[in-house]
This record gives C-alpha cells, sequence and structure tokens, in this order.
C-alpha cells in the first residue's frame, strides 16, 4: 500500500464545509436505533462547541426510503424534500445539514436533478405550493453531519480523554472504516476524498489515533437495499452482502467497525448475530465480534462519554471489549439499568 | 449506487431499475413477480409510517416478530421502549424538536396533501385494488396474502 | 523566402519530416520539449506486431538528421507571421525566422492515477504499459519478479465519459497483447489474462499475434471491463470483473496487473494551440482542415500537422503523415517561391 | 427454513483463485484449438438443436473453463453429433470432437 497516492487522491476533494448556522434534520432509522448518537451529535456542536445547531419539529421524514422503495413517485420525493427547504427557508438559515446518507443522496439527486430539468423543479414549486402553501430556495449547501464531526475532529481531540490506541500494546487500534454508499458513490465531489477513497471516517480514525484498514470488499455495499430488508423473504441477499464484507477483511483483524450512515451500523452489527446464529461463524481478533460503532459514538468515547450514555447498550455485537482495549473506565451493571 | 460510479458512458442502471419497477406499477405488470407482489407490503408500511407519523421507520410499528435479527438486544428494546429511550435522550412522542418526537398532526395533513397532488396516493391505491383482485383469486385472506409475499423466496436467484 | 522550417517536436514524426525535408533541400530545424528525442518511442522495448526493437527503429530515424539543429529542453513561446515568413521566439530568448511550422507534438499517455478505483499509486501490484516496456528495457522503475498472474486492462482512459475520454486509443489493445506474450516468454509458468471489452486487432498481423497469445501463450482473454482494484492481506492485487460472455461476476487475485493507459492530447498542447490559434476539438486533439484529403493542413496558412498531436496513431502512420506533411510545406514554398 | 426465514444466498462470483478448471485443461490437451475461440457464436447460430433446446457449445466452453462442469454440460446435453458447428468455425476448431472429449469425460467420470 502507498499511502501518498491516496493522499494525492484526497487533496483533489476538498470539500467545502461551511463552520456554522446549521439547519439540522434527523434521520428516521437513527433515531430508531442509534438515538444517543443524534442526542450526542447535537450535544457536541452546541453545548461543547457553541455552534448555531437550529431543529425545527415541523421536519419530518425525506421519504428516502419509501423512494428506494418504489412507493412513492419521484415528484412525490421530490415535493417533500422541497417542504423541507422551505421550512429552512423560513428559518433563515442557508446551511442544510442532515443525519442521514440516504437523505444526502436524496438531496444531492434533487438539486443535480433540478439543475438539468429546470422545468421540473418548476413543477415541484407548483405543487408544493398546492399543497402546503410554502416556497423554499435551494439550500446554498448540502452536507452530511458527519462531514462536520470531521471538520471538527482536532477539535474533538484536543478536549479528548481517549484515544484509538490500545491501552496494554500502546498500538493503534485497527479500524474498518465502512462509508455509506449514498455518500459520494453518486456525486463523488460531493464526499470528502472521493467516491474510492473517502476520508471522512479515515480522518477522525487517524486523528484519533487509529489506524485504517483497507481490505478487498471496503467498497461493497452492507446489504441494506431497502427492499432487500424490509421484506423478510429478501434479507438472505442483504445478509449475504454484509457477510461478503466481514470474511473480506477478516485475515486483517480488525479490533472495531466505524460508520457514518443510519442503516450500515445496524447491518454490520445485526448480521454478525445472525451469521453466528446460522453458520456458527464470528470473527474479530477474540472472534467475540467486531463491534459497530457510529462516528458519533466514537467521537462520545474520545471525550469520554459514559459508554451507556452513548446508547452502546443498544449493539448486539458486545462493546466491551472494544472498551477494554482503550481502557475506558465503565461499570457493567448499569449498562441494562433503565 | 455503486453502478453509477463506475459506468463508463454516465448511466445510472440503479434509476433505470427504478424507473421500470415505476413503470411496471403503473401498467399492473408489478402483480405477476414474486417480488413485484411485495410492493403491498412495502407500501403499507413505508407510507403508513410516514402518513401516520412522519417518520420513514417508526419503533411502534417495527414489530421483533417481523425482525428476528434484531436479536436479544432488539427485544429487550421493544420490550421497554419508552424506558430506552428516556435512558439515551429520546423524545419519544414528547413535543417539539427531538428524537422520535411527536409530529404535529398539522405537519402529517401538509404530507397527505402531498400524497394527494403528487400522485403517491393515486399509486398506493392502485398496488392496493390489483393486489385484492389477486389475493381474491387465489382465495386467500388478505392477512394469507401479505404473510405469503412477506416471507416466499423461491430462490430462483440463487443460481 | 528562407527555406528554414520549424518542426515543433522530436518524436518519431517531427524526425522523418525533418529527413524528409532535407532531402527536399530544406533547412528544417527540430525544437524538443524534453531532454532527448524520439518521444514516447525512445523509451519503449519492442513494437507490435513482430516484436521489433523500438531502438532500431528510433536509430533508422535519428541517423539521417543527425546533422539537423535541433533545441532540446526547449517550447515555443511565441510566433507571429511577418509576410511570408514566421518569427519565433524559443524559450531560453533564443528566435528562429522560418517559412513553414510543422506541428508534430505528439500525444501524452493518460496518467493512471485519474482511473482512481484501478490504485495505480496506491497498491503496489498495479504499474502502467509504459512501466512495463521500461522495465522489459531496462529491468528499471518498477520491481517484476517471478509473478505467478499477471493481468491485463484494456481501455484505461480511454472510451470513458467519466474521464472524459470517449476515444479508443488504438493501439493499447494490440500492445497489451504484445505485452501478455513477452510476460509469458519471460515467466512461462505465469498464468495471463487479459480484461478487454473488445479486442480490437485491426492491423495487418495483429490477429496472427492474437491467435499466438491463444494457442501458444494459452493467454486467458476475459469480455468485462475491470471495475475495481483493491489489494489483500497478503499483498496480492484483488480485481473484480464480470465475465459477460458467461453472464457472471468474477474475481481474481494477481501478482501484478498492467494498466493499458490510453493516448489523450498532449499536456502542452493547450498552451500551443493558443500560440499558434489551431483549432482544438473538444477531446483535447487538434482538428486538421479536412480529416479525410487534407490532414497535415492545420488550416492556418503555412502552419502544418503531423502524428498523433491530430489523434490516436501507430508509428507506421504516424510516419507516413509525416512524409506527407514534408510533401505539403514543399509544394506550399515552392508556389510561394513562384508568386 | 430456520427461525430467521431466510437464509444467505450462495454467491454467483466465479473466483479464479478456487474455481477447478482440471476438466477444461483434460480436453484442452485433447483438442488444443478450444483455446483460440474468439466467442463469435457461430456454432450456437448453426446447432441444428438450437432452436429445441438452450445448447449453447461456446457458453459451455465459457462454463467449463471457469470450472462450473455441470452448468456447462447441462449445455450440451441437446447435441446431436452432427457436426454443423465445425462447418461454421471461423477458427477451424473441431468443435465435435471437443464435445465427444467432453460426454466421454463424464460417463466415464
Amino acid at each position: 500500500m502507498i499511502v501518498e497516492g491516496k493522499k494525492k487522491i484526497w487533496s483533489e476533494y476538498q470539500k467545502d464545509i461551511p463552520d456554522d448556522h446549521y439547519f439540522y434534520v434527523r434521520s428516521c432509522i437513527r433515531q430508531n436505533f442509534f438515538p444517543a448518537s443524534e442526542k450526542v451529535f447535537l450535544d457536541i456542536v452546541r453545548d461543547r462547541l457553541g455552534l448555531d445547531f437550529f431543529e425545527t419539529p415541523h421536519h419530518t421524514t425525506c421519504g428516502g426510503i419509501a423512494y428506494h422503495s418504489d412507493s412513492i413517485p419521484q415528484e412525490t420525493l421530490m415535493t417533500i424534500v422541497a417542504r423541507q427547504f422551505a421550512l429552512m427557508t423560513e428559518a433563515g438559515y442557508e446551511n442544510y445539514v442532515c443525519s442521514c446518507i440516504t437523505s444526502f443522496g436524496i438531496y444531492n439527486e434533487i438539486i443535480n436533478t433540478w439543475f438539468h430539468y429546470p422545468e421540473l423543479e418548476a413543477k415541484i414549486r407548483e405543487l408544493l405550493w398546492e399543497a402546503s402553501k410554502r416556497e423554499f430556495k435551494i439550500p446554498k449547501s448540502v452536507v452530511h453531519a458527519s462531514d462536520v464531526i470531521y471538520k471538527l475532529r482536532n477539535k474533538i481531540l484536543e478536549n479528548g480523554k481517549y484515544r484509538l490506541v490500545n491501552k496494554n500494546t500502546g498500538e493503534p487500534l485497527r479500524v474498518v472504516e465502512h462509508i455509506g454508499c449514498h455518500y459520494s458513490k453518486m456525486f463523488p465531489s460531493k464526499g470528502v476524498g472521493g467516491a474510492e477513497y473517502p476520508y471522512v471516517l479515515t480522518g477522525m480514525a487517524e486523528a484519533w489515533g487509529g489506524t485504517v484498514i483497507d481490505y478487498p470488499e471496503r467498497r461493497h455495499c452492507c446489504g441494506f437495499g431497502f427492499r432487500q430488508y424490509l421484506v423478510q423473504a429478501n434479507r438472505g441477499y442483504s445478509l449475504s452482502n454484509t457477510h461478503k464484507k466481514f470474511e473480506s477483511m477478516a485475515p486483517f483483524k480488525p479490533d472495531m467497525i466505524i460508520t457514518n450512515c443510519p442503516g450500515c451500523p445496524y447491518f454490520l452489527d445485526r448480521w454478525q448475530y445472525v451469521i453466528e446464529e446460522l453458520e456458527g461463524k464470528t470473527y474479530g481478533a477474540d472472534s467475540k465480534g467486531i463491534p459497530v460503532f457510529t462516528y458519533e459514538e466514537v467521537a462520545g468515547l474520545v471525550l469520554g462519554y459514559d459508554p451507556w450514555d452513548l446508547g452502546l447498550q443498544m449493539h448486539q455485537t458486545a462493546v466491551e471489549p472494544l472498551l477494554d482495549k482503550i481502557g475506558i473506565t465503565y461499570n457493567k451493571e448499569d449498562k441494562y439499568k433503565i | 449506487m455503486s453502478c453509477i460510479t463506475r459506468c463508463p458512458r454516465k448511466n445510472g442502471p440503479g434509476l433505470i431499475i427504478q424507473a421500470l419497477r415505476n413503470l411496471s406499477q403503473e401498467l399492473g405488470y408489478f402483480i405477476d413477480s414474486e417480488k413485484g407482489r411485495q410492493q403491498l407490503v412495502l407500501n403499507r408500511a413505508l407510507c403508513g409510517n410516514i402518513l401516520n407519523y412522519g417518520y420513514c421507520v417508526y419503533p411502534r410499528t417495527f414489530h421483533y416478530s417481523d425482525h428476528p435479527e434484531n436479536g436479544p438486544v432488539g427485544k429487550l428494546i421493544e420490550d421497554n421502549l419508552e424506558a430506552v429511550h428516556k435512558r439515551v435522550g429520546s423524545n419519544l412522542d414528547g413535543e417539539g424538536p427531538g428524537i422520535l418526537r411527536k409530529i404535529p398532526q398539522s405537519d402529517l395533513d401538509e404530507l397527505k396533501r402531498i400524497f394527494d397532488v403528487t400522485g403517491a396516493t393515486e399509486r398506493m391505491e392502485k398496488i392496493e385494488t390489483i393486489s385484492k383482485k389477486r389475493a381474491k383469486e387465489l382465495g386467500l385472506s388478505d392477512e394469507e396474502y401479505c404473510r405469503q409475499i412477506f416471507t416466499i423466496n423461491s430462490e430462483e436467484h440463487y443460481i | 523566402m528562407t527555406d528554414r522550417v520549424l518542426i515543433i517536436g522530436g518524436g518519431p514524426a517531427g524526425l522523418e519530416a525533418a529527413n524528409q525535408l532535407n532531402l527536399l533541400g530544406y533547412k528544417p530545424v527540430i525544437v524538443e520539449k524534453d531532454d532527448t528525442l524520439g518521444g514516447h518511442l525512445a523509451k519503449w522495448d519492442r513494437l507490435f506486431p513482430e516484436g521489433e526493437s523500438a531502438e532500431t527503429v528510433l536509430y533508422k530515424l535519428i541517423k539521417p538528421v543527425e546533422h539537423t539543429p535541433v533545441y532540446l529542453n526547449t517550447i515555443v513561446e511565441q510566433a507571429d507571421k511577418e509576410g511570408n515568413h514566421f518569427r519565433v521566439k524559443l524559450s531560453g530568448g533564443k528566435e528562429e525566422i522560418v517559412s513553414a511550422i510543422l506541428v508534430c507534438a505528439g500525444f501524452s499517455l493518460f496518467p493512471a492515477e485519474k482511473k482512481e478505483e484501478y490504485g495505480y499509486g496506491i497498491y503496489n501490484g498495479v504499474i502502467t504499459s509504459s512501466d512495463l516496456e521500461k522495465w522489459f528495457k531496462t529491468g528499471k522503475g518498477v520491481n517484476i519478479n517471478n509473478p505467478s498472474k499477471v493481468g491485463f486492462v484494456h481501455c484505461v482512459g480511454s472510451r470513458d465519459e467519466k474521464i472524459c475520454n470517449r476515444q479508443c486509443s488504438k493501439v493499447c489493445c494490440v500492445t497489451a497483447v504484445k505485452q501478455a506474450c513477452e510476460i509469458k516468454e519471460k515467466f512461462p509458468d505465469s498464468e495471463v489474462f487479459c480484461f478487454y471489452m473488445d479486442l480490437r486487432m485491426f492491423g495487418r498481423k495483429y490477429e496472427d499475434l492474437y491467435l499466438k497469445a491463444q494457442n501458444k501463450y494459452r493467454v486467458r482473454f476475459i469480455r468485462g471491463r475491470v471495475s475495481e482494484v483493491s489489494e489483500d492481506f497478503t499483498g496480492k492485487v484483488v480485481i473484480k470483473a464480470e465475465d459477460t460472455l458467461s453472464s457472471k461476476p468474477l474475481k481474481v487475485s494477481l501478482d501484478l496487473l498492467v494498466l493499458m493507459t490510453g493516448m489523450i492530447s498532449n499536456s502542452s498542447i493547450e498552451e500551443l494551440s493558443g500560440i499558434l490559434s489551431l483549432n482544438r476539438a473538444e477531446d483535447g486533439f487538434i482538428e486538421p482542415a479536412d480529416t479525410i484529403t487534407k490532414m497535415y493542413d492545420s488550416g492556418k496558412e503555412g502552419i502544418f500537422l503531423a502524428g498523433a498531436v491530430t489523434g490516436p496513431k501507430t508509428i507506421p502512420e504516424t510516419l507516413s503523415e509525416a512524409r506527407a506533411s514534408a510533401l505539403a510545406i514543399h509544394n506550399y514554398l515552392s508556389n510561394k517561391a513562384i508568386q | 427454513m430456520n427461525r430467521f426465514g431466510y437464509r444467505l444466498s450462495p454467491s454467483s462470483q466465479i473466483d479464479l483463485d478456487v474455481s477447478d478448471n482440471s476438466l477444461f485443461r483434460q480436453i484442452l490437451a485433447g483438442e488444443p484449438g478450444i483455446s483460440t475461440c474468439i466467442s463469435c457464436g457461430s456454432c450456437v447460430a448453426s446447432c441444428s438443436a438450437g432452436v429445441f433446446d438452450k445448447i449453447s457449445f461456446r457458453k459451455a466452453l465459457h462454463l467449463l473453463e471457469a470450472g462450473m462442469d455441470t452448468e456447462a454440460v447441462a449445455l450440451l446435453e441437446g447435441c446431436m453429433m452432427c457436426g454443423k458447428c465445425t462447418l461454421v468455425c471461423p477458427r477451424g476448431i473441431n468443435t465435435r470432437h471437443a464435445i465427444v472429449l467432453i460426454k466421454r469425460k463424464l460417463n466415464k467420470g
């Protein structure tokens, strides 16, 4: 591996991430399965770093999962998104940040489609007016929440209490970073580091002391696939994609996986459980599974949050081995104390 | 959408498949394929969540019985939903902003009107009527039909 | 009316044109931006289809023009038409008064790192066809020791709108088959794969080379464009493609992967075409006045074209164009002299 | 079916690192011409059984080379040994001889 080659590519994808004044919208899946991650995100940017992240209770789903499951036509999706933009315009913001990668792909796809087909944008404006008497401006910039944490990664390190380093050996932890497909595969220039070697999570992992693993199936999809998961009959395809990734990363003996999408941490975590149940196979150095984290969870660990405030008890694959490796103090009994 | 990154002619194979699926629903062909018939349960789950709660996925409609892969932890969360969410700082069904807040009815009404004016409602009704017709032809109750399309995989893709 | 003619580019086209112009009694002057003559040919080992030595061919081109004045490490900075002449300012404060200019700037090889998913400059086992040619010639550059599995990737930087080069570069398929045979020659126990979309073996005896690759060297041709390259735990290069003829996805790990980089317009042509106000097409190559009957004519009086500056070419074609341009210059200057 | 209601779907990916094409190599030894196939499809187009059966010598060679012997042979079951494919092969491969070798190998194996 020649890292300079990657550095050169990373330098060509310098994405502009505004410093402040964001209109924040949530992710349906993350609110269900990683609620604490969203709380920690706002906790870090608002309370610790004093930045202006506004959230209106009137915002809704962007409809992305329904769109990718072919349940709603494109015009419906576009009008829902237009409504979200309208809420932002009414709140007086220009920088739009979303917590979900599928949404991030949806916003980029729609803005780009409107750019090429202005008449479609005009039609959507009419439909939105007809449905809700709202008007909207296209955001000056649309970023993903992981871009913001990426940009603040060194500030987080400065306030950090722990690092992604093995306490006993002093070795950097071996980190697998998995990027959501809709982050930069559709529009490489919209992702930090482009589509082939995205740097948004690598930047965090390395800044916080870890070393990133590049394994053959790194760029392969985690398998969510919307209809591949939502309908039980299809879940074999979703499971097989994750299985392919774990078989490929196993020789590298990773300590942890960091993700930036709502679906990936759920699937990379839960499918390990199902693979163990069905195939009797586990992964990871001590074959107790490879713990999977969202980037906010990892940022929280570095900053010294209590693991159970980070919602790590909602994971299926045990996180304790990783906490012990880093040397994070926690007490076991509180894990499921409600 | 990994295909879009690689097409040397700048096509979007994933988008083409999406367009074909939409077309097959418009023309009613979806009912003749195993994967096509699944559209009914997808619509009911997803559009139901959007119109009733404002979320694509909502904890009270995500049953462990349909998702055993959620694991023992998932069962624990389902059995103690309010407490777990409170512990991690959600605002489950609460007022104002926050995680899994109660989205005001006025906003849900706007989503419904968007569904009406942009053709989503019409699409949902079409899928319902054609599917009900097929269920009757097969002599299955609505519940049996949904159970079948939700679980049966002929695995002919497996070769 | 001076009989000095400026030739921009000291590759095969420039050398052959200079030789012909000498024979026709003119005084060609070659301006070469690199420090050696011969262009890419000087860096090549053997040529298709029959493996003739590039060095011998280069010698045949350079020997006749050894007394022709040459400016190395020099580029054209300015060119003004003054009556029947051009006053040409060259870098390093030099100047030439010439009655005609022949543009033989040639081509650049597609920078393989631009095709990010192939990991050139990132994964150690990935090299380019020119790296391999240099290794055959000098043993330097990349280190290759007894690879057991070698892959060739066709169309790298050609026929690909993602990196803005829709054109086919014409010579890479036959070069890949040549190099595949050379690898099998050097490492008889190796297994060699060629990943192609359309095998464009257009020239005479190219098909013989292909047939030899198949039955003598048992090179395995797989019809499917490589989509991704990565590195496994042992450092081998893992590639993914689809075998479109059996419509099945395919994966193989190799010790060496050679990227057949295509021909794109010369990196200095943008500036040069501005100085000489040449007509540059969307694909970056110079557009001749008429692509069928006047490939040598730039459309600007007194300025002529030859070689790969107007698009991908083989060396025989380049040499023919060089002779055609020399003749065109001769006719142009003879008519000028009569007026 | 297990309690989850789904299972790992086998990958249809050909992995050349592990695929065993020993049968192909045996046929190759007996009929070296098959290494020069250019997948033009003339054999399949001219096949007498072609319109009645999913027979394809071209695709069978491909699958054999990828080590997928059973799928390959399934495409040759309908062959009536008429030899028309040998007539049209632009590379002059004795296709019928190759099919004979394949069938002989399999009946014995």
